[in-house]
Order: structure tokens, then C-alpha cells, then sequence
């Protein structure tokens, strides 16, 4: 590497000194950042009567880790959860792909009124759409089902991927296409064999962070479901009651609602960083 | 055909337990009893939503007296479920549950109110603060003494100012909405939905829990905050000496598992106010519902199944043993209360008092007042001691305009 | 195999921009025509239009006689080749070249033997099982070719195939699409901006600018009698030189002069300059028509030597007469010549261009 | 042709649209249809009282002079914070060091938990009794503050959660804009001589400034929308001090049951971000052509 | 101004690839050195050593006798113009001009003299407000020039600065900077990888290969006395032709065969090739070294015509000898000539090339 990629922090500094303390500044920074996600492992370790009081005691148990998985409503939750965010995930992307080819490669009035449409729906807040979205699940027939579920987080997702994919397209010189046109293939053909492979880094990154949004998402899925569908989110929710919130349940279910996520970004984050280039 | 019923409900120890009854009926009738369990934070909305569009999700659902008027109307009335006759007259009050046509609309799970709890191993029952300057007194003593750090903690935030608010207000003799303890709905828009933040009483239970935190120190500075989660942390953890919590929680308090305070608590009368002599009690009640939408042989069938709920003596008892809360058949008290120390408490202190209040105002516009009775009073207690009456006086319109 | 014709082609872009103007072009089947012309001419948007990547404002497309104006690219049976190659990024090379013929649903059998012959010609076999992004530029041109060549089309369109690729390579891809060419004769157009690929690629040579044809012409008339002066400067490298000069008639005898410079002119040229007499006219010399010492008498001048380009095989002068600039090829690489030295330079006999300052056509 | 590439463009966006005007649009109609009429979730008698609701949403001084100016102030520090810190931890992951990826997966935990969740997880942290942050200030001999009852260290908890809550995404952006940045320019600048902090001022940011922009404008509409950790960390308290335009929004619809009142609400915060944001967009795109 | 030594220069990428190796060189101060080869062949690397960018394996790298091998490259006072110009895109050209003494502290006023002379000297007036996009590739490459002389560095360094520039441009370009280092004498290295660059441009060129360097010299001595068969390929355009002979010594005559080709060597190159007699040479002969016509005797050959390259002030022929593929330039314009004729090629006495075969080192 080129020595000019590294400019030297506080120049003044002895090379020892200056690694040491940006050594330390890293570490605080990582625990920092870390810190709220430790203290929720922590906590789902300790015993019920220790939730609050994290830091008095040193009592450890997986109890309420025991607790969460006898209920076989929680392991359905979990599946349910992963096949959502999965199935959300791969249909926002089937849709927001091409509509996002589109944006990039026509300019056309067609392509200004849905830009436009897009931008506008993309600023409604969520409040003033999740109840009426329940009369419209319901009135269809689509409350408390996986359609009723999955439809809806495709569409959250239109706006933003859409807006995005467009800027990832603007970035692939379309001759691979015209090529293709040239070489036999429809303008179909041209989008699907060569436009799509191109974009596919980009694709992988929003996949990354669809997955991830999905999975976390907490608002449609308690509004959207009841108990035919539990989803992980739900059950969490499901843990604030009336009398009061099973803190140590919730925190446990939000470790373990932790570890999937946490391997979609570990092996995710490569893509996203080089597909994230807009 | 197999028959079913589609209970929507909201997961907590009174409801399992209640439909745990509703199983042990099914079981026995050849009814499929299928739970639907809600979550807290979006229940009476979806439910009213579902009740409006005359969908048939549910049979029966869970219904509080908090929004006992705001739903009456979409509701089967349960006037012929004969065994609500055993229900406590009180808390099924027509004021509370019953339709336009006076009709009731409620079956009862549970009786549902707090209770003054307080550290047997610290205070003597004699010793027990009978007035807020006791409990001032006390429990500077016992911080003084090293005992506990704080003498009081309760919920304080919206919500949850049942629990450290509503109880000190009552026992300066004060309210909501004036005049005191008025339910009446005619007789309160008469009055003009007057907000009771510019009486003196109101100004001197601020005043109270103000100096409670900061001059005297006997609750913590982050009280106004505080839901309950918070408060009953504090308390379990054996940092307060005295709380106000639903008596639900007596099982918590004294489950090894979740508390530090085990055996090591008690009940009581809520301390008085200086405006105040008699004391009182507070006594509310959970219930099912069966909206009005639903075929009528449904309707017919989740009636029997209450009825046969309310008979279940067996059933009620292991609901009061399982959460500490009162069963909904008033007849089952007393056999339990001659087994039960804490039952018997809850008789004496709450359940026979003759002096009851009301928790909540039985109208749609009850969650607006409520937060803004909630705002005004926290702003006041976490400002300026002398701003305090400015304060109030200054949302008292706004509490007022909220009811209409 | 097909002729193509344009007539009357016109392309607007928006309301505002007009990038083709009026073209009228015939090109004849197994032909190979090279467009050329500055950046931003037109060249690529005519091209494109014959493939159907544009839709075109007004005018005919024909293609064999068959006018193609509505048909998607598809149904063309043109084959083209991207000045960035444009190879399918995610596919071997064999499915590259594979592509197309798929898309006919041919065989495998029979694509596998057109791709065997296609690779043997440009030698690529050893090549087939890499994706682009592990071939070199040359390499990647010639899988850019070789994808054309597979589909066995009508027609070939080439968009500055070879501007990516630096001289040497460029010199060696040239006389391979020249040799292919020759061994599969099929008509093609070739775009490009650079003069010396037109002239050597081209049977004949189409000069654009600002979306207008200048000349159309073999490589011999554009670069002997250019159409104009702008086809004059654009055609031969290094470029024509052009000097104001003024026409001065006297006694039978012709001449041309500038500042330093006098020069008599031949018979052939006096006759079209006479009636310019007095006037100013525009003097075209090319490089390589100029010549180091005293040359033919009336038809030297002095020089001042601003720049010495040493070529190895010859010197190129950047030279100042008066208050012009004229560079001279062609000088012996051997010659001792240094920035600064005063040469003689002699221009050739019936080598002299002149164009009119208004119109800017040739005076003959 | 041009009917097929017509066909071809409407195919393209057809599912999206589809989608989007069932799930979205409707609903959002829905809505707007409701805050015309006397629309009580309890009670929805959907009488047209034309714009009463609207007109009661803007003349009620705590929406004018808490709720608005909280939300603009809110979106302001908050994508300002999380662009800050972003930009930081982007241009510290773009310098080679050892474990540089351990502290890139680091940086990403907070799009890994459920907001909610990590919303009551720092809520806790920042109890004055038990939580954590007090109970080391005490052990080092500070004093231990009431976090969430005073204004200002409640919004600031508020803004700290959404900051870190967002600035993987900010680092992410920029991280993946800082990678594609040519490197002659850094180079040129080096042999001219040029300081850090000149390298930083007059070419990275510069040069970033689109993906930058882009990053601001799509924040900045979702900020306005921040609704569910302030919801768990103060429900807008204490006293409303905290409250933001899509808490004012949920009040009037869900604890209130007004769907009518809550969603002229939702559409006046809608209008506001929907004009913030063209305006942010036409600054993306003169500085996208610039 | 200063001399530049490079003694032992090495520089690893991991531990694998050495990609410069052993390099010396002196370049004396304000001396024009080109460094050429192909693409890959260290030459970048040896430049970015020299300004900085990159530090050296082993070696010492001496600018003005001061050995700057740990030296930041702000502390080496050099300035370097980079291949896609690396203009400050967000900045207006003057900003680019002043970045580099506005780092320096410089006076504002200091600053706009500088800019305005060398603003003058590049005819960058009109631009100044102007930012990079809105400029034309010579202009972009007219302002990376100028960024370079406002600073008025010991050193320049050129990393291919003409290569993203078409064929009209790249030629005027290389002008104006060998002008404008006769204007300002500075001790300058340009990298390139096109010859006719480094030919022209360089007082003496560099020919690296693999890291190596393979020959230093002024133009005229790699052109002409070659210092391997890599570097007589190299230098030259179009290329020397190589051809595998069999040299026969009989009867005091010495001759060089090939299929289809037998020639008769003279009395210099006699001598030396006497002791190959009866083994395998390689022979190049520059194309512009040959003819069309029969020459001088025991020089002429037959050769087919494969490709004919007609660039309107000469021809290029591509023919085939025996198996041996051999370019001719030179061939006058208006020669008919097509593919597929036969013609009779003669060489330049005196211009022949041989190379031993194993060593590649020519023989002589
Ligand atoms: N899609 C478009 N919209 C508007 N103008 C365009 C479009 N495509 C090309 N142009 C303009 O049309 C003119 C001709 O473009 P064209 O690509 O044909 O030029 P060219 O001769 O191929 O140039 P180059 O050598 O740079 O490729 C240019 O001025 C260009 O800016
Ligand atoms: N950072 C690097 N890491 C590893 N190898 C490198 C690096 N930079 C260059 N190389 C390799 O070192 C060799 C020399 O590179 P250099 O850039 O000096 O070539 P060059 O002669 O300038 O070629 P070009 O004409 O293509 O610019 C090449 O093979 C290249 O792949
Ligand atoms: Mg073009
Ligand atoms: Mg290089």
C-alpha cells in the first residue's frame, strides 16, 4: 500500500505512544459501540431477580434462555421469522430491482411520475398507515396470515430499494446490454441476463440489510399478526404485559433473535461494503 | 363439527389462569378452546378496530374497565350469564360497563387494584405509616438507619400513576376531575369536566411527593420517570422500604426466583393525607367480553362457558393462590380468606372498605385526560417548587379540554 | 450477407439537439466503411440507429433491401462490437460467444463448433474457460470479436473498438479485423475518431462533423482531394499545415505570400488562384510534402526550428515562419538538427492545397 | 419498438406499483380519507367535517411550539450526530489496521437488535437506580443524574440511541463511498505537500459530498419519522418536553383512539419532510451535477 | 534543480513479486528522461518510489545528492502529472493551480503571480474559473501541467500523461510539454509505455522489461544500436520484423536463408555472423528499412501480399515470406497494390539486425 493512504494521527506523537492510543481509542470506541448488546447478553444471563440489578451479584444462569425455548410457540416464531425476513427479503428485491432498472435506464414522464411517486409515499410516516393497513389485511382476508405479512414489508421496502437500486444501475454502463439486444436477446432477456448479474454485488448488499430490517421490524408485524403467525419480534412483544414486562424472557428471546442477524452481518458485510457504492 | 371458541386475550397470570378454567370447561363440553394471544402495546387498538369492522376473530376477549364504556356499545350485553349476579357489585357497576340500554356488557376475571405494600422484616405492622407524614418520618428513619436507601418507590410515569399519584391523591381527598370522585358522566359535564389541578389539594400532593424527592430524599430523583418495571425492580432488590403495586404482585414479591424480598412483605392500608380521615379503598375489576358481531350460537356458547368460569370454585381459588388476585365470584371470598393471610388483608383493607374510589372515568376521552393529568403533574413535580402552582394552573385547561 | 442504406436520417435528441443531420449514406454489401470524425459528431448515434439502439427521428434504414426503421435489434441480424468491448462480465469466455447463438436456440453441438472456429481464428482457445476481468485489453477485443463473428450476421458494427488499447496493440488489431475482414467478407461500419484507423481499415472512408457528412471517399481521394478544409486537417497525421497567405498575380506568374514565406505556384494551381489575386486564400502543405534543403526553385522558405521530434527512423520539425506554425515529416532521423537552427524547408510541386477562408472548399 | 419498450417499462415497475398501491396507498388513502371525518376508532361515524382536524393539529400550541420545533431539532442533531460519528468510524475502518474486520463487524451490532429492544436496553442503562451508567459515575465519585426527568439529558439519551442506532449505516455508506474514491487525487495532494486535516477538508469530504448528501436526505426523512425509541425511552416526557411529531401523531390515534385527529396529523408531518426533503433533493442533485 | 540517482533500487510487493529490479540511473539535472516499456513492467513503481508514494525495498534514491529514501513526498519537492490527470474535480482550475502553495503558506498574491504565468504559458486564461469537468481532455491536461509548474519543483515526474488522450491531441500535447521543458529547464521523468513518446520526448530513453532495465541511451542509439532483440522490437513503429535465418558461409560469401528468402550479407556484418556459420540467427529488419522494387542485388525477396494498410501518405504492406510474417513501410501512396499480389521486397544494405538466439543479444 501506498504510504500516503496513511496519514499519521498526531504526528507528534512517538510511533509507540501513537499506536498505543489508537489502539486504546479503537478499543473504547468498539466497547462503546458494543456496550448496550453486551449488557443485554449480560443481562439475559442473569437470574430473574437480577435482570434490573445487573451489576449486583454474580449469580449466572441459563434459566430464562430454558425458559424461552420450552415454548414451542417460540421455535415457530423463530422459523417463521427467518422464513419472512428471507421471503421479503428475496421478493422486495424481485420487485425493487427492476423498478430501480427502470428509474436508471428510461427518463421518460413514466419514469418522473413514478420517481416522484416514490419519494412521496417514502415520506408518510408509519402511523398514519399501519391502522388503516389493518382494516385493509383484514377486510381481505389477509390479517394474521403469512401473505398478510409478507406483503406488506415488500411494500415498505419499494420506495427505499427502489430509490437505491437506481443509483446502483446508474453505475453500470448499460452497453452489456445493448450487446445483448444486439446478440438475440429481448429487452427482458437483456434485464435478466445481464443487467441483473452486473448488479449483483449492489443486490447482495441490500439483501444484507432487507434481511436484517425484516427480521428486526416490530410495528407491522405486531399490528399484522396474531397468533397464527407468531414472529419473533411479536413474541418479544408479547412479553410486555399488562402486569408488567418478563424483562429476563424478552432480553433472552432478543439474544438468541440476535444470533442469526448477527451471522447475516458477519458474512453479510463484505457484500454490503462493496456492493454500497452509489 | 367440532366447536371451537377464540379467546382474544392478552398473556398475564389472572388471564391463564382464567382460561385455564375456560380449558378444563372445554374439556369437559367438547369445545376447542383457541387462544389468541395479543400484545399489550397495540391491544385495545386493534381490538376496537376489530370490533368496529364486525369482523368474528374472537368469541370472547379480555375487557378492563379502563375502556368499559368505550366499548359498551359493541359488545353482547351479559345480563343473562346468571352467575355475574355473583360478581362484586361495585366494580360491575352500570356506570362502568353497561351500555345505552343500561345493560351490562361485562363478565368478571379478577378483581384488579393496588395495595400499600411495606418490608415486614423492617417495619412493625403497628409501626405501618398511617399518614404521608409518617411515611415521610419512617422512612427518613429507616434510610438514616442504613437500612434500605429509599424510603418510598412507586410508578410515577404515564401509565403507571396509579401506583404513586392516583393513591396520594385520593388521600388528600382529591381527583382528576372535580367534583371528587364523581363518575357520573352527566353530572361531570354539568361541573364542566373541571380539572381538579388548580385545588389545593392537588397542589399539596405535588408538593408532597416534591419534597419527597428532593428535600427529603425518600424517593429516588428519577421517580417521576419510573413505570412500574422500574419501581418494582427497586423494591424487590430490597432498596425501598414501602411501594404501591397491584397485589399481583405479592406472588412476585415473595418468588425466590424474582425477588430478594421474599417473606419479607407485607400489606397495608395506603397512608392518609392531611385532608383526608377516612381511609379507603380502590377496587377495580378485569372481565371477558363477547362482541356483538359473533353468530349468535357462539354467542350462546361462550355465555355458558363464563357462567360455568364463574361457578369454577376450584378454579378461583387456584387463580387467587397462582396471582394474588381476588376471584371474580364474591361468594368464593370468604371460604378463601379463612385459609389465606393475605386474602384476609386484602378483605379488611380493600374489599369490604366502605369508602371505595374508582380508578379510573368511564368515557372515550379518559386516556386524553389521563395524559394530560399525567403531563401537568410531572412537569410541576420535576420543575421549581414555587412554580409549582403556576404549573398547574396553567394545564389545568388543558386537562379540561381533553375531556370534551 | 446485405447492403445498407440510409437516406435522410435524422436524429434529434430532446427538442433542443440535433445529432444526425440529414445522412445519406449507401453502403454496399461486403463493404467496409469507416465513420470518422471528432468527438460528439454523430458517429456513434448513426451507428447506433442501424443497430436499433436508437430509434431514429426521421429517414430510412434499410438493411438488404428491407427497411428496418421499426425492428427491435433482435431481428436485425447485425452483430457489434463496444469500444469498452461490453463483454458479459459474469460468464466465461465460451459463454460469451455462446450467448448469442443460445438465444437461437442452436444446438450446443453446432455453437461448440462455431465457437471452436471462431476461437481458432483469433486464437483464443486457451482463453475459453476465463472470465473477462482475467484477459488482458487485447485479449477482451478479441472476444468482442469473436462474438460477432460466431453469429454469423448480416452486417458488422464497430464502435471504437480499439480505442482502449495503447498503440502497439491498437497497430496489431487493426490488420487482424483487417484480415478478418478478408477472410469472412461481410459488411461492416466502423466507427472511430482516429484518422489512421479509418484510412487503413476503411474500402471507403465517411467523414462526419456536427452531424453532418463531409466526404465520402476511398482513403486515396479523402486524403488527396479532401472535400473541404476541415476533411483537409482531419485526414493524415501529423496534420496539414494551413497559412494565411495572400494571391498575388504578376506578369503570367502566380505566387502566394506570408510572412517569410514566398512561393511560386505551378500552372495547374495558378489557373484556379488567379482570380483570387489580391485576395487572402487558406494554403494547405502536409508534412510529409515538405522537405529538408532547397528543393524546386520558388517553393523554399525559411524556418526557425521551435521543437525536434526524433522518431528514430525520421525527425519530425516543429518549425515558426513568420507567425505560423509548420511542422515537417519526413526528415533523415541521421540529420544533426537542434532547437533554435534556421533550416530550409521546399514544398513539393502540385502538393499545395487551398481553400477559400469563407466557404472553406478547395479553389481548383 | 416503442410499444414494446412502452410494455417493457411498465412490466418493469408493475409489481412495485401494484404493490405499493395496495399496501401503501390505499392504506395512506385510508387515512387521509379519515382525517376528513368524524372518524373515533370506537365509534367511526365518518361524518365529513372537512378540516377541522387539520386545523385543530395547528393551532394546538403544544404541536406549534413543543412537538415541531422538538422534531425539526431532533432530525437536525440526530442525522448531523450519526453523520459525525459516521464519517469518523468510515474513515478510521478505511485505513488498514490489525483486527480491522473484528472492529467492522463491531460497528455493525446496532443493525443487528431489534430498536425496540436495544431502546429499553439503554433505557435501563440510564435509570438513576440501577442503571449501569449511574453506578459508575457513583463509583468514581460523581454524582449519579435522573437522566430521564430532565429535558435536556432525555432528549440528548434519545438522540444518543438513534445515533447509534443509524451510524452503521452512515459508516457503511460512507465506508463503501471512501473505498471507490479515486487515489491519484490523495496521491497528487501528498507530493503537494498537504496536512491531514488539509487532505480531509479539501478532498475527502468534498469528494464524498454526493454520497454524503444522498445519506442526509435519506436520513433526515426517516429522522422526522422517529417514533417507536422515543416511545419506549420518555413516551415524550417528562411533561411532553420530549414528544416528536409521530409520537403527537400515535397519542391522538392509538391512545386516544381519534383515528381522525391522528392522521391530519401524520399528514401535516408528512407535508413538512415531504417539502424538507424535495428541497434536500434538489441540493443532492445540483451537487450530484456540480 | 536537481540530478536524481537511482543505485540498487529494489522494490518487492509481498514477498512474492519483485517488481523492480536492481534499477541504477543517474539523471543529470534538468536532463529529460523517458522510461518506457510494457504495460506491467515496473516502470510506474519506479516513478512512485522517486516521488514517495511507494517505499523502496533496497536501494538508495539520491534527489540533488541528498538521499531521500525515508522522506515524505511533500519533503522531496517534486511534482508529478498522473495518467487520468487526478485533478481536484470539486475545485475550480484556479484552486487546483493554488492547492499545492496554499499548502505552502504562501501569499494570495505570491499565488495569483505564479498562476498567471503559468497560466500564460498554457493558454489556460479563459479557464480559471472553471471546473475540471467542464474542460476538454488537453485542457485537463494542460491544467495538470500547469498544477506541476506553479510549484516551480526541483523534479518532474510524468506517470503516462498522455495516454487517455486521442491521437491528434497526444501528438500536440507531447509538443507543448517538450516546449515547455525548453522553457523551464527541470530535471523531469516520464513514464509511458508508447515509444513514440519516449522517443520524442527524451533526451535519453530507458527501455525496462520485468523490473530490469534493458538499455539507456539517446534516441538515435535504440533505435539504432539496439542493445537486445526486446529492446529492436520495442523501439520503432511499426515493429522490426524478426525472422529465424540459417547463416551459410561458403566461398568468402556469408548469407542469412529463410523459406523463400536468401540474402547476401555485407563485408561488416560478415565478419561477425562467420563464426554462426551453419547454425540458426535471428535477423530483424526494420520496415521501414525495406523497399518494392529489386534493390540492390542479393537483397531482394518475393513476398505476398496479405494486408494492405493505405495511410495516403504511404503504404503499409503486410506480407508473408515463406512462413515468416514481414511488414514493409514506406510504399508510396499511389502504388495499385491488393491483397493476394505478389511483390518483390528489397532490404538496406547495412540496416540488417542479427540476434543470437539463446542470449538475444545482438551480434555484431
Ligand atoms: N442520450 C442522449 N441524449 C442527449 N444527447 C445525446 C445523447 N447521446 C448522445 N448525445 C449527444 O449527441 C451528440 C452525438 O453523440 P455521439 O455519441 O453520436 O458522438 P460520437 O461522434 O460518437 O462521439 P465520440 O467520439 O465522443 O463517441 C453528442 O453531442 C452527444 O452529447
Ligand atoms: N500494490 C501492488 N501490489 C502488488 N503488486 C503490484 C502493486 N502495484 C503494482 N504491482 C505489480 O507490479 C508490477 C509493476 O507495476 P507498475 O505499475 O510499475 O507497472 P507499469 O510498468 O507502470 O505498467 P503500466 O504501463 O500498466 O502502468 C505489475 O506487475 C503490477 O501488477
Ligand atoms: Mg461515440
Ligand atoms: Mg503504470
Amino acid at each position: 500500500m501506498a504510504m500516503v493512504n496513511r496519514p499519521q494521527f498526531l504526528p507528534w506523537l512517538p510511533p509507540i505512544g501513537r499506536k498505543t492510543l489508537f489502539a486504546l481509542a479503537v478499543a473504547f470506541i468498539c466497547f462503546a459501540f458494543a456496550f448496550p448488546v453486551l449488557w443485554l447478553i449480560l443481562t439475559s444471563l442473569r437470574p430473574e431477580s437480577g435482570v434490573y440489578y445487573v451489576h449486583r451479584g454474580t449469580e449466572f444462569t441459563l434459566a430464562s434462555f430454558a425458559e424461552v425455548l420450552s415454548d414451542e410457540r417460540i421455535v415457530a416464531a423463530f422459523l417463521n421469522s427467518a422464513l419472512i425476513s428471507t421471503l421479503a427479503t428475496v421478493f422486495s428485491l424481485l420487485v425493487t430491482v427492476s423498478s430501480g432498472y427502470m428509474l436508471s435506464r428510461f427518463t421518460g414522464p413514466a419514469s418522473r411520475l413514478w420517481f416522484g411517486t416514490i419519494y412521496v409515499f417514502r415520506c408518510v410516516p408509519y402511523i398514519s398507515w399501519v391502522l388503516p393497513l389493518y382494516f385493509v389485511t383484514q377486510s381481505w382476508g389477509l390479517y394474521d396470515t403469512y401473505t398478510g405479512l409478507l406483503l406488506p414489508h415488500i411494500a415498505v421496502h419499494i420506495c427505499f430499494f427502489s430509490w437505491l437500486m437506481k443509483g446502483f444501475f446508474d453505475g453500470i454502463d448499460p452497453s452489456m446490454e445493448y450487446a445483448a439486444m444486439i446478440d438475440g436477446c429481448t429487452r427482458w432477456g437483456a434485464f435478466i441476463r445481464v443487467a441483473v448479474p452486473s448488479a449483483l454485488p449492489a443486490i447482495s448488499a441490500l439483501a444484507v440489510l432487507c434481511w436484517l430490517f425484516t427480521w428486526n421490524e416490530f410495528l407491522f408485524a405486531l399490528i399484522l399478526t396474531g397468533n397464527r403467525v407468531p414472529v419473533i419480534t411479536v413474541v418479544m412483544a408479547q412479553f410486555v404485559t399488562e402486569m408488567g414486562l418478563r424483562w429476563n424472557l424478552m432480553a433472552a428471546t432478543a439474544v438468541m433473535a440476535l444470533l442469526p442477524a448477527f451471522l447475516i452481518a458477519l458474512f453479510g458485510q463484505k457484500y454490503v461494503i462493496r456492493g454500497l457504492r452509489i | 363439527q367440532v366447536k371451537e371458541l377464540r379467546i382474544g386475550y392478552q398473556p398475564s397470570p389472572i388471564q391463564d389462569a382464567s382460561i385455564a378454567m375456560f380449558e378444563a370447561w372445554g374439556a369437559k363440553n367438547g369445545v376447542k378452546i383457541v387462544k389468541v394471544p395479543n400484545s399489550y402495546g397495540v391491544y385495545v387498538e386493534k381490538m376496537t378496530a376489530s370490533l368496529t369492522s364486525n369482523s368474528d376473530q374472537y368469541d370472547v376477549i379480555w375487557h378492563n374497565d379502563d375502556w368499559g364504556q368505550t366499548w359498551a356499545h359493541l359488545l353482547e350485553p351479559t345480563d343473562d350469564v346468571e352467575a355475574n349476579k355473583f360478581g362484586s357489585k361495585w366494580s360491575m357497576s352500570p356506570i362502568v360497563f353497561a351500555n345505552a340500554q343500561g345493560q351490562n356488557t361485562v363478565v368478571p376475571m379478577g378483581q384488579t387494584f393496588s395495595v400499600f405494600f411495606y418490608r415486614s422484616d423492617l417495619v412493625k405492622p403497628e409501626e405501618v405509616p398511617k399518614t404521608l407524614d409518617e411515611l415521610v418520618t419512617m422512612s427518613k428513619k429507616l434510610q438514616a438507619d442504613g437500612k434500605v436507601k429509599f424510603g418510598y418507590v412507586g410508578g410515577m410515569s404515564m401509565n403507571h400513576s396509579w401506583f404513586s399519584w392516583f393513591w396520594s391523591m385520593w388521600a388528600n381527598n382529591c381527583d382528576v376531575l372535580l367534583p371528587a370522585y364523581e363518575r357520573d358522566n352527566k353530572k361531570l359535564a354539568e361541573a364542566g369536566w373541571k380539572s381538579s389541578l388548580t385545588d389545593p389539594c392537588m397542589q399539596k400532593t405535588v408538593e408532597y411527593w416534591w419534597d419527597a424527592i428532593n428535600t427529603h430524599k425518600i424517593s429516588p430523583r428519577g421517580m417521576p420517570a419510573y413505570d412500574r418495571n422500574e419501581a418494582n425492580a427497586i423494591f424487590m432488590a430490597g432498596d425501598a422500604a414501602f411501594t404501591v403495586a397491584d397485589t399481583l404482585w405479592w406472588g412476585t414479591f415473595n418468588d425466590p426466583n424474582k425477588s430478594k424480598i421474599v417473606g419479607k412483605v407485607a400489606a397495608a392500608r395506603f397512608p392518609l393525607g392531611p385532608d383526608r380521615k377516612k381511609p379507603f379503598g380502590w377496587d377495580d375489576i378485569w372481565g371477558w367480553a363477547i362482541p356483538k358481531s359473533i353468530p349468535e350460537e357462539r354467542k350462546k356458547l361462550a355465555k355458558q362457558m363464563l357462567n360455568a368460569m364463574m361457578l369454577d370454585e376450584e378454579g378461583q381459588t387456584k387463580l387467587f393462590k397462582s396471582t394474588g388476585a381476588p376471584p371474580p365470584n364474591t361468594t368464593f371470598w370468604p371460604k378463601i380468606a379463612e385459609q389465606d393471610a393475605f386474602m384476609k388483608l386484602l378483605k379488611e383493607a380493600v374489599l369490604d372498605s366502605p369508602d371505595k374510589v374508582r380508578g379510573a372515568y368511564y368515557f372515550p376521552q379518559w386516556p386524553a385526560v389521563h395524559k394530560a393529568f399525567n403531563d401537568a403533574v410531572t412537569k410541576a413535580v420535576t420543575g421549581k417548587r414555587e412554580d409549582i402552582a403556576k404549573v398547574l394552573a396553567e394545564n389545568a385547561p388543558l386537562v379540561s379540554k381533553a375531556a370534551q | 450477407m446485405a447492403a445498407i442504406s440510409l437516406s435522410k436520417l435524422n436524429k434529434h435528441y430532446g427538442s433542443l439537439f440535433h445529432a444526425v443531420k440529414d445522412v445519406d449514406l449507401e453502403i454496399a454489401d461486403k463493404e467496409f466503411v469507416a465513420l470518422v470524425g471528432p468527438s460528439g459528431c454523430g458517429k456513434s448515434t448513426t451507428l447506433r440507429m442501424i443497430a436499433g439502439l436508437e430509434d431514429i427521428t426521421s429517414g430510412d434504414i434499410r438493411i438488404g433491401n428491407k427497411v428496418v426503421n421499426h425492428l427491435p435489434p433482435r431481428d436485425r441480424d447485425v452483430a457489434m462490437v463496444f469500444q469498452n468491448y461490453a463483454l458479459y462480465q459474469h460468464m466465461s469466455v465460451y459463454d460469451n460467444l455462446a450467448f448469442g447463438l443460445r438465444n437461437k436456440k442452436t444446438p450446443e453441438a453446432e455453437i461448440r463448433t462455431a465457437i471452436d472456429r471462431a476461437a481458432g481464428m483469433l486464437g483464443l482457445h486457451d482463453l475459453l474457460q476465463r472470465k473477462p476481468k482475467q484477459l488482458s485489453g487485447g485479449q477482451q477485443q478479441r472476444v468482442a470479436l469473436g462474438r460477432c463473428i460466431v453469429r454469423n450476421p448480416q452486417v458488422f458494427l464497430f464502435d471504437e473498438p480499439l480505442s482502449n488499447l495503447d498503440a502497439k496493440l491498437r497497430a496489431q488489431m487493426r490488420i487482424e479485423i483487417k484480415r478478418l475482414h478478408a477472410e469472412i467478407p461481410t459488411t461492416s461500419v466502423f466507427v472511430t475518431h482516429d484518422q489512421v484507423e479509418a484510412m487503413t481499415l476503411g474500402d471507403r472512408v465517411v467523414i462526419m462533423r456536427d452531424g453532418r457528412i463531409q466526404q465520402i471517399g476511398t482513403p486515396l481521394q479523402v486524403y488527396g482531394k479532401p472535400a473541404n478544409k476541415f476533411v483537409a486537417g482531419f485526414i493524415g497525421a501529423p496534420a496539414m499545415n494551413f497559412i494565411d497567405v495572400n494571391v498575388r498575380s504578376a506578369a503570367g506568374v502566380t505566387s502566394v505570400e506570408a510572412e517569410g514565406l514566398r512561393l511560386t505556384i505551378g500552372p495547374a494551381d495558378a489557373a484556379a488562384l488567379a482570380i483570387h489575386s489580391g485576395r487572402r486564400v487558406i494554403m494547405g502543405m502536409r508534412p510529409e510534402h515538405l522537405s529538408l534543403g532547397a528543393g524546386a526553385p520558388g517553393l523554399g522558405f525559411d524556418a526557425h526550428v521551435e521543437v525536434v521530434e526524433q522518431l528514430g527512423s525520421e525527425i519530425l520539425l516543429e518549425t515558426r515562419v513568420g507567425n505560423a506554425s509548420i511542422t515537417a515529416a519526413r526528415v533523415p532521423a541521421e540529420t544533426a538538427i537542434a532547437r533554435g537552427d534556421q533550416v530550409r524547408l521546399s514544398a513539393q510541386a502540385g502538393r499545395l492545397h487551398f481553400f477559400d477562408p469563407e466557404t472553406e472548399l478547395p479553389i481548383s | 419498438m416503442f410499444g414494446e419498450q412502452q410494455r417493457f417499462v411498465l412490466l418493469l415497475i408493475a409489481p412495485a406499483a401494484l404493490l405499493l398501491l395496495l399496501f401503501q396507498v390505499v392504506p395512506i388513502v385510508i387515512g387521509a380519507n379519515a382525517s376528513f371525518r368524524d372518524w373515533a376508532l370506537y365509534n367511526p361515524k365518518k361524518t365529513w367535517i372537512g378540516f377541522d382536524h387539520y386545523v385543530a393539529v395547528i393551532t394546538d400550541p403544544a404541536f406549534l411550539y413543543v412537538v415541531l420545533p422538538n422534531t425539526f431539532l431532533f432530525m437536525v442533531l440526530s442525522v448531523a450526530g450519526a453523520l459525525v460519528a459516521g464519517l469518523a468510524l468510515a474513515l478510521l475502518l478505511n485505513r488498514p489496521f490489525r483486527g480491522q474486520k473484528l472492529v467492522q463487524t463491531i460497528l455493525l451490532v446496532p443493525l443487528m437488535v431489534a430498536p425496540v429492544i436495544a431502546a429499553i436496553m439503554i433505557r435501563w442503562i440510564f435509570n438513576d437506580q440501577f442503571g449501569i451508567v449511574n453506578v459508575v459515575l457513583e463509583a468514581i465519585g460523581l454524582e449519579g443524574q435522573p437522566w430521564l426527568v430532565q429535558r435536556w439529558s432525555a432528549f440528548g439519551i434519545i438522540l444518543l440511541t438513534d445515533i447509534w442506532l443509524w451510524t452503521p449505516w452512515f459508516t457503511l455508506l460512507l465506508l463503501a463511498g471512501l473505498q471507490s474514491l479515486p487515489k491519484e487525487p490523495f496521491e497528487a495532494a501528498a507530493i503537494d505537500g498537504t496536512t491531514t486535516w488539509r487532505v480531509f477538508r479539501y478532498l475527502t469530504l468534498p469528494m464524498l459530498r454526493p454520497v454524503i448528501v444522498v445519506c442526509v436526505v435519506i436520513r433526515a426523512i426517516d429522522a422526522f419519522r422517529t417514533f417507536d425509541i422515543v416511545w419506549t425511552l420518555t413516551g415524550g416526557g417528562p411533561g411532553r418536553s420530549t414528544e416528536l411529531f409521530s409520537l403527537y401523531a400515535y397519542v391522538h390515534a392509538f391512545l386516544n383512539l381519534d383515528l381522525g385527529r391522528g392522521s391530519a396529523a401524520a399528514i401535516i408531518g408528512g407535508l413538512v419532510i415531504l417539502v424538507i426533503g424535495v428541497v434536500l433533493y434538489r441540493l443532492v442533485d445540483r451537487i450530484a451535477k456540480a
